[in-house]
């Protein structure tokens, strides 16, 4: 048992990011080595989390309360229920690839970290906090510094204005970085906004007394105020998890920012929209969620189908790696839309394997841009040759990506499909398994023309593969991929824990609403 | 005499006030209009605390008298600030530097 | 733990270990031979336990063991296992599988020699990898796992069509195949998902109901015609031929394709409850039969005749399932698995010889390479049906099962193709080995013992194999009573009559014209009409669609986002005007406000 | 009746000083004008009861803010002449404004019943130090505080600033360094 285990796990990083403040510019490798440290104490607790978790109890585990405002029912309330403690182990598993992945980074290092370390601060916040209010500001905090990340060390890029609406075009800078910094930025303030009303008609509903979640959700909310701010819930946490309209900052977005943070941002981020969604949204308005569950789950396919084909339709690697995390994102919410065990775990399975899955591809896309200066498919070619580990490992993701049995995204996606198919919408499930094919048409087209065929060609020729810290970073998370897909038992039992008492608690309002 | 004598009186000084504070050009025209209309509000204070029959009015009146000093004093300074950083006629409507 | 499951085990893992250690230890893969010879010794053991376990099982034919573990948690329980399935069918599959394997990697010893050290030992580690995920599937104990091992060969499959990944053609087949197997395996996936949400289980000796089985057994059989390459999705595996051959002999010839058809062997109490399946399986598989036939009388490369002739193969075992002789399509899967095998490898031996894949590039080889011609002309005899050979055996019992069933036309159908079996197998010995030896063929030489020794071992059970039906019957559980008379050795006399009508086209090795008969279908079968199609479906659906959607996402939902941006920004460069920055403005703003505010309150 | 003769006088000087304030075209005038106008509310203080609030009105206004509005008035100006310009613009504008203004409070005042006399009460200045100083103590104090922070504020901004100092202030800026990572996409 160790003391004050979510504090220190939450705290490292933000601690570390202050430590940071103190340490000169020009030690560049204390500047790292800080880093590290932290997300090293922070990956390793969650581990430690993770594996003592106890599945036989169930329930929230490793209570830590601490004051805050007592008149108004905040108090920082840490627990860990199975999701939180999956969830945590994605993050610290993202956070180290990401400190290794970006260890060349040179320009303005120390502010780098520094932001990327308060993010992940706030990322391991909203995952262990019990508290609505403490929970909605850990969520700001995690998305707050990506404007200043994406802004100052995001690349450029150039839209051509086309269309009914080119004069928008023409007038907006679109694509530039700090265009999509605002535009990213923008849109999820909006979606907190929205998610800020909701907690407090939650709040003031239920007495006005606590923000604590459970105890929230020992509260029964009345049926139309649940029916009234679940689609509040839902869009605003929506945002983040890019539901369909709202997923367009995701694109421009891990477009333009730099590797480390499109890791943290795709890999972990969208899944707090989700995570939202469905322990806010779902757990505590859950006859809300249920009479809602047929647009969740429409608009979760449409996603899915949607955003595999965007990715089909784009040219640049990035781009490409986006759109997937749009469709793959759609899978999270098809089974948190279909409220059933199988599911949920695969949601939360999804949110874990998706994380691990894309956090490499944008390591790796990272490594490739690096080195060849451009995220242009056509301009590459036969990579294969000259970056043989690089492509093994891409060729890992996206087989994670279209769901190969053995990768982690075939489990989520089975799960997910089954619960699909079970909550009475087989038309989902099978629209799911048919973006799963538009995933693997578009990911092997992607191997084939960047690694493989002939060339690369004579600017490209004398390039190498990764160095040793960023073999570190690809070797982690392509481990996780297969440890994953081929047992996933212990991961799946915490979920599993969880989401079983969850439905439990859910399946009599189930029955009522669709005998 | 009616308590409503005064309240018109009080009420005709304060729109002589706000008209010169509308109209005036300078810095200390306005000032000055400004004070008018403190002078009028201090006026309705007294007489409603004459018709009351206590003190309040007077006491609140007093502190009144204070914040019009205090204020009068930081409005010359900025007019003074105003008239060395522009070196010109301090004319408040030629000076829009926050304009949209 | 009994012995039979430790053997499975060491079968199983021990090639999965060898590939582990070869893929995360880059320096002991790029020394090649070693590797080589690595990956060769876990196939060796893999092939020892096999035959033991097929011996201990021959011992004990009626032993059905079920050993697993809990896999996939499901409200605190298991909902799917992994585990090992060891009865007679998949003991069978079991030593097919090894023994191939092991085969082919020692005939790649020699015949992949010249490639660069990291690339064979890439190489090696495959194939030990393939060994895995085929037993995976083979000795699955329910569908999840075997769809778990179905994908994985599905992946071995990519990467060795893949194999040459610089040559463009090499790329593009492996992902052809992988994109019509992946979008055919969908229905496997859906199958899955109903007989879940039907039964709560992945077993296939559920009783969903003959409705539900008939939805998922075809569902299944979707997958088998995307994996065994039946009409309409066969159009990979000729692709599938720019692998190296020996990946073409396992993968794309023994075992791999042959999935499909072990999947319905091992689903058949499904399969047997669903009519209309099988009477849809008997019809595309014999018109895949007679299809692929016919297509491989007119090819002129050598690795693409076998490759539409396995298609051909494949449909046979189809329609016998189909006809519900689960005997004769198992039993045709194994003697097949043996013969083609030899014949990919033979031809290996050739092209390894003559550097082309061209037949026109062959001819007069006999004389050059007697034992690889022997063993040629044992397996087409074998692949043919000739009397007495393990074709002849599993193909007869087809034949006869398919006419008990009385369906005539597909009896038609495969009694056509077998006539046309031995006429394009003939010409194909014909071509290759008599007439005048072309100027690739000059110096033309045997491999070393490395080629010869798995050509040699193929060659007796593609020979005799046929005799031990009644072994294999008795292991499977199934009846098979082979009726030796006048009915029976009718159709035997099919495949001769083809091979004589090669050899008076052919006979002297001469690469006349097809037979004008034939010419419409060559035509059809050159200019790849379904290959035009799909890749029309692939432009339209696939591209364009991906291309308005990708316009519709940057510019019309993007372009509103951006339009919310444009009218703030610009309303805001309007509204900005009211701010004029001269105080008596204000003045009059904030005193208007005031009075309407106190005029409001005033007279409400 | 005195009563009436009184605030006569009272209020139409109040009235007419007022108006001069705000249309003088010469500023001195104005503020000698403003002297007038606070001297006559001392008067009408005088006939609330209210000596003691008279004498302040004198002593702080008529005395010591009509001083400081000269000084203001003369330091801003090289002090030639007297006559310094103080025109007005607008003036229809900010009529209709003060006489609509003028009409709403007295409509308020006619539409609310009001007392006609006034009660009788001693003058008692005593008691008005002792409420300030009593109940009102705290108001005092805090009075006393912005008094002092005035002084010091006002003394801050009319000082004369060392003209070396750059005050444009270092806003965040992004670094947006063009050599860096440009995005080839386009």
């Amino acid at each position: 048992m160790i003391p004050h285990a979510l504090a220190i796990l939450v705290g490292a990083p933000f601690v570390a990011a202050l430590v940071l403040l103190a340490v000169p510019q020009r030690l560049r490798l204390v500047t790292r080595l800080v880093s590290l440290a932290a997300a090293l104490i922070s990956a390793g607790l969650s581990g430690w989390v993770a594996a003592t978790w106890d599945i036989a109890r169930g329930g929230f585990q490793l209570d830590e309360r601490y004051t805050v405002l007592p008149s108004l029912g905040i108090e920082m309330h840490l627990a860990v229920d199975g999701w939180g403690a999956a969830l945590l182990v994605l993050t610290g598993l993202i956070i180290v690839a990401g400190v290794l992945a970006t260890w060349t980074q040179e320009r303005r290092d120390q502010e780098f970290y520094i932001l990327l370390l308060v993010l992940v601060s706030g990322v391991f916040g909203v995952f262990v906090c019990q508290d609505l209010f403490i929970f909605f500001l850990f969520y700001e905090i995690a998305v707050l510094p990506m404007y200043i990340l994406i802004g100052i060390w995001g690349s450029q890029g150039k839209v051509e204005p086309r269309g009914p609406l080119k004069f928008v075009y023409e007038y907006l800078d679109v694509g530039g970085r700090e265009y999509a910094a605002m535009k990213l930025t923008l849109m999820l303030l909006v979606g907190s906004a929205a998610i800020l009303v909701a907690i407090l008609a939650l709040y003031s509903e239920a007495g006005g007394t606590t923000f604590d979640m459970i105890e929230l959700g020992r509260h029964h909310f009345d049926v139309d105020t649940q029916k009234l701010y679940f689609p509040i819930v839902w869009l605003g946490f929506g945002a983040l998890a890019g539901v369909f309209p709202f997923h367009t900052w995701s694109p421009d977005g891990h477009a333009a920012a730099p590797t480390a943070v499109s890791m943290l941002h795709a890999g972990v981020l969208m899944k707090l929209g989700a995570f939202g969604i469905m322990r806010v949204g779902m757990v505590l308005m859950p006859e809300g969620a249920i009479a809602w569950a047929p647009v969740v789950g429409g608009v979760a396919v449409i996603n899915i189908v949607y955003g595999a084909f965007g990715a089909m339709s784009q040219k640049d690697l990035k781009y490409i790696v986006a759109y997937s995390s749009v469709s793959h994102m759609g899978v999270v919410m098809l089974g948190a839309a279909t409220m059933t065990v199988d599911g949920w775990n695969g949601a939360i399975f999804q949110m874990v394997a998706h994380g691990v899955m894309t956090g490499l591809f944008f390591a790796l896309v990272g490594l490739v841009y690096g080195k060849t200066h451009t995220r242009w498919v056509p301009k590459m070619g036969g990579f294969g040759r000259v970056m043989p580990g690089i492509a093994s490992f891409f060729t890992l993701a996206c087989l994670s990506s279209l769901a190969l049995p053995g990768t982690a995204g075939f489990i989520a996606e089975l799960l997910v499909f089954l619960g699909a198919w079970q909550s009475g919408h087989p038309v989902w499930a099978i629209a799911g398994a048919a973006g799963a094919f538009v995933t693997a048409v578009y990911v092997l087209r992607a191997v084939k023309s960047i690694f493989w065929g002939e060339g690369p060609s004579k600017e490209f020729e004398h390039l190498g593969d990764a160095n040793r810290v960023e073999w570190g970073a690809l070797v982690l998370l392509g481990a996780a991929i297969l440890v994953f897909g081929f047992w996933p038992g212990p991961v799946l039992h915490l979920i599993d824990a969880t989401t079983t008492r969850l439905v439990h608690d859910l399946l009599p309002l189930t029955l009522a609403l669709n005998p | 005499m009616p308590l409503a004598a005064w309240l018109i009186l009080a009420a005709g000084l304060f729109s002589i006030g706000l008209y010169g504070v509308a109209s005036r050009r300078g810095a200390i025209g306005i000032l000055l209009s400004v004070e008018l209309m403190a002078n009028a509000v201090n006026l309705i204070f007294i007489a409603f605390g004459r018709y009351r029959g206590d003190h309040l009015g007077q006491v609140f009146t007093l502190f009144a008298v204070a914040l019009t000093v205090a204020e009068v004093a930081i409005g010359l300074a900025l007019v003074i600030l105003l008239h060395r950083v522009r070196r010109s006629d301090e004319r408040v409507d030629e000076v829009r530097e926050l304009h949209g | 733990m009994s012995l039979p499951i430790e053997l499975a085990l060491v079968a199983l893992f021990v090639p999965a270990a060898m590939a582990v250690l070869l893929a995360l230890v880059p320096p002991l893969r790029r020394t090649g031979r070693p590797a080589a010879w690595l990956s060769v010794l876990a196939a060796t053991v893999s092939l020892g336990a096999a035959v033991w376990l097929f011996a201990d099982q021959l011992a004990h034919p009626t032993r059905d063991l079920l050993e697993s573990v809990a896999w996939l948690p499901h409200a605190g329980a298991s909902m799917a296992d992994v585990g090992l399935r060891i009865d007679g069918i998949s003991v069978g599959m079991t030593l097919v599988v090894t023994l191939v394997a092991f085969c082919v990697q020692v005939f790649s010893l020699d015949y992949m020699r010249s490639e660069p050290d990291a690339d064979l030992g890439r190489y090696f580690a495959y194939h030990s990898f393939f060994i895995f995920s085929m037993l995976m599937l083979v000795l699955a104990p329910n569908l999840l796992q075997l769809f778990f091992g179905w994908e994985l060969v599905g992946l071995t499959s990519y990467l060795l069509i893949g194999f040459y990944f610089k040559k463009p053609s090499a790329a593009k087949a492996a992902v052809k195949a992988f994109w019509v197997t992946k979008l055919a395996d969908t229905g496997l996936l859906l199958a899955l998902l109903v007989l879940y949400s039907h039964t709560g289980g992945f077993e296939w000796t559920s009783h969903p109901g003959a409705d539900v089985a008939t939805l998922v057994t075809l569902l299944l059989f979707v997958a088998v015609v995307g994996k065994s390459a039946q009409f309409p999705l066969h159009v990979w595996l000729p692709d599938a031929m720019e692998g190296p051959t020996p990946v073409s002999a396992l993968l794309h010839a023994a075992t791999m394709v042959a999935a499909g058809v072990y999947l319905i062997v091992r689903t058949d109490p499904l399969f047997a409850q669903a009519a209309l399946t099988r009477e849809v399986m008997v019809y595309i598989g014999s018109f895949t039969a007679i299809f692929a036939a016919v297509i491989a009388c007119v090819q002129t490369d050598i690795k693409k005749v076998l490759a539409y002739s396995t298609c051909s193969q494949l449909g046979y075992m189809v329609a016998a399932l189909g006809a519900g002789s689960v005997m004769g399509g198992y039993f045709h899967l194994t003697t097949h698995a043996f013969f083609k095998a030899l014949l990919f490898l033979g031809a290996g031996s050739v092209i390894h010889a003559v550097h082309s894949n061209e037949m026109s590039d062959m001819g007069g080889l006999w004389g050059r390479m007697k034992l690889t011609g022997t063993v040629f002309l044992v397996g087409s005899i074998s692949l043919a049906g000739m009397p007495f050979t393990a074709g002849f055996f599993s193909k007869d019992l087809i034949l006869e099962s398919m006419l008990e069933s009385g369906r005539l036309l597909p009896w038609l159908a495969l009694l056509g193709a077998a006539f046309l079996t031995a006429f394009y197998m003939g010409r194909v010995f014909f071509l290759v080995f008599l007439g005048k030896r072309s100027e690739k063929a000059e110096h033309a030489h045997e491999g070393g013992w490395e080629m010869r020794l798995p050509l040699v071992l193929l060659a007796i059970p593609a020979l005799l194999g046929g005799y031990f039906g009644a072994h294999f019957a008795g292991m499977w559980h199934l009846d098979y009573e082979p009726e030796w008379n006048l009915q029976a050795f009718a159709p035997s006399l099919v495949p001769i009559l083809g091979f004589v009508a090669a050899w008076s086209m052919y006979g002297r090795g001469e690469a006349r014209p097809a037979p004008a008969m034939l010419a419409p279908i060559a035509r059809l079968a050159r200019s790849g009409a379904l290959d035009h199609f799909y890749e029309g479906v692939y432009r339209v659906l696939g591209l364009k669609l991906a291309a308005a959607v990708g316009f519709f996402d940057r510019y019309i939902v993007d372009g509103l986002i951006n339009l919310a941006g444009y009218l703030t920004l610009t309303g805001g460069q309007r509204v900005r005007r009211l701010q004029s920055g001269n105080v008596r403005d204000y003045v009059f703003v904030v005193a208007f406000a005031i009075f309407a505010l106190s005029a409001f309150g005033m007279l409400r | 009746m005195i009563d009436r003769i009184a605030f006569g006088i009272v209020a139409a000087a109040l009235l007419l000083s007022a108006l001069r304030v705000v249309t003088s075209k010469n500023l001195v005038h104005s503020v000698l004008w403003l002297g007038v106008t606070l001297a006559s509310t001392a008067v009408a203080y005088l006939l609330l009861s209210a000596p003691f609030i008279a004498s302040i009105q004198i002593m702080l206004y008529t005395g010591g803010i009509i001083t400081l509005m000269l000084f203001g008035v003369m330091l801003t100006r090289r002090g030639e002449d007297l006559a310094i310009p103080n025109d007005t613009s607008e003036g229809g504008r900010a009529l209709v404004l003060s006489l609509a203004t003028f009409g709403l409070f007295t409509g308020a005042v006619v539409m609310t019943p009001l007392p006609l006399d006034a009660p009788s009460i001693t003058v008692d200045t005593a008691e008005l130090g002792r409420q300030i100083l009593g109940p009102n103590l705290m108001a005092f104090e805090v009075l006393s505080v912005l008094l002092l922070a005035v002084m010091v504020g006002a003394i801050v901004i009319a000082r004369r600033r060392d003209a070396s100092v750059d005050h444009t202030a270092p806003g965040l800026r992004l670094d947006t360094d063009p050599s860096s990572e440009d995005g080839s996409a386009s």
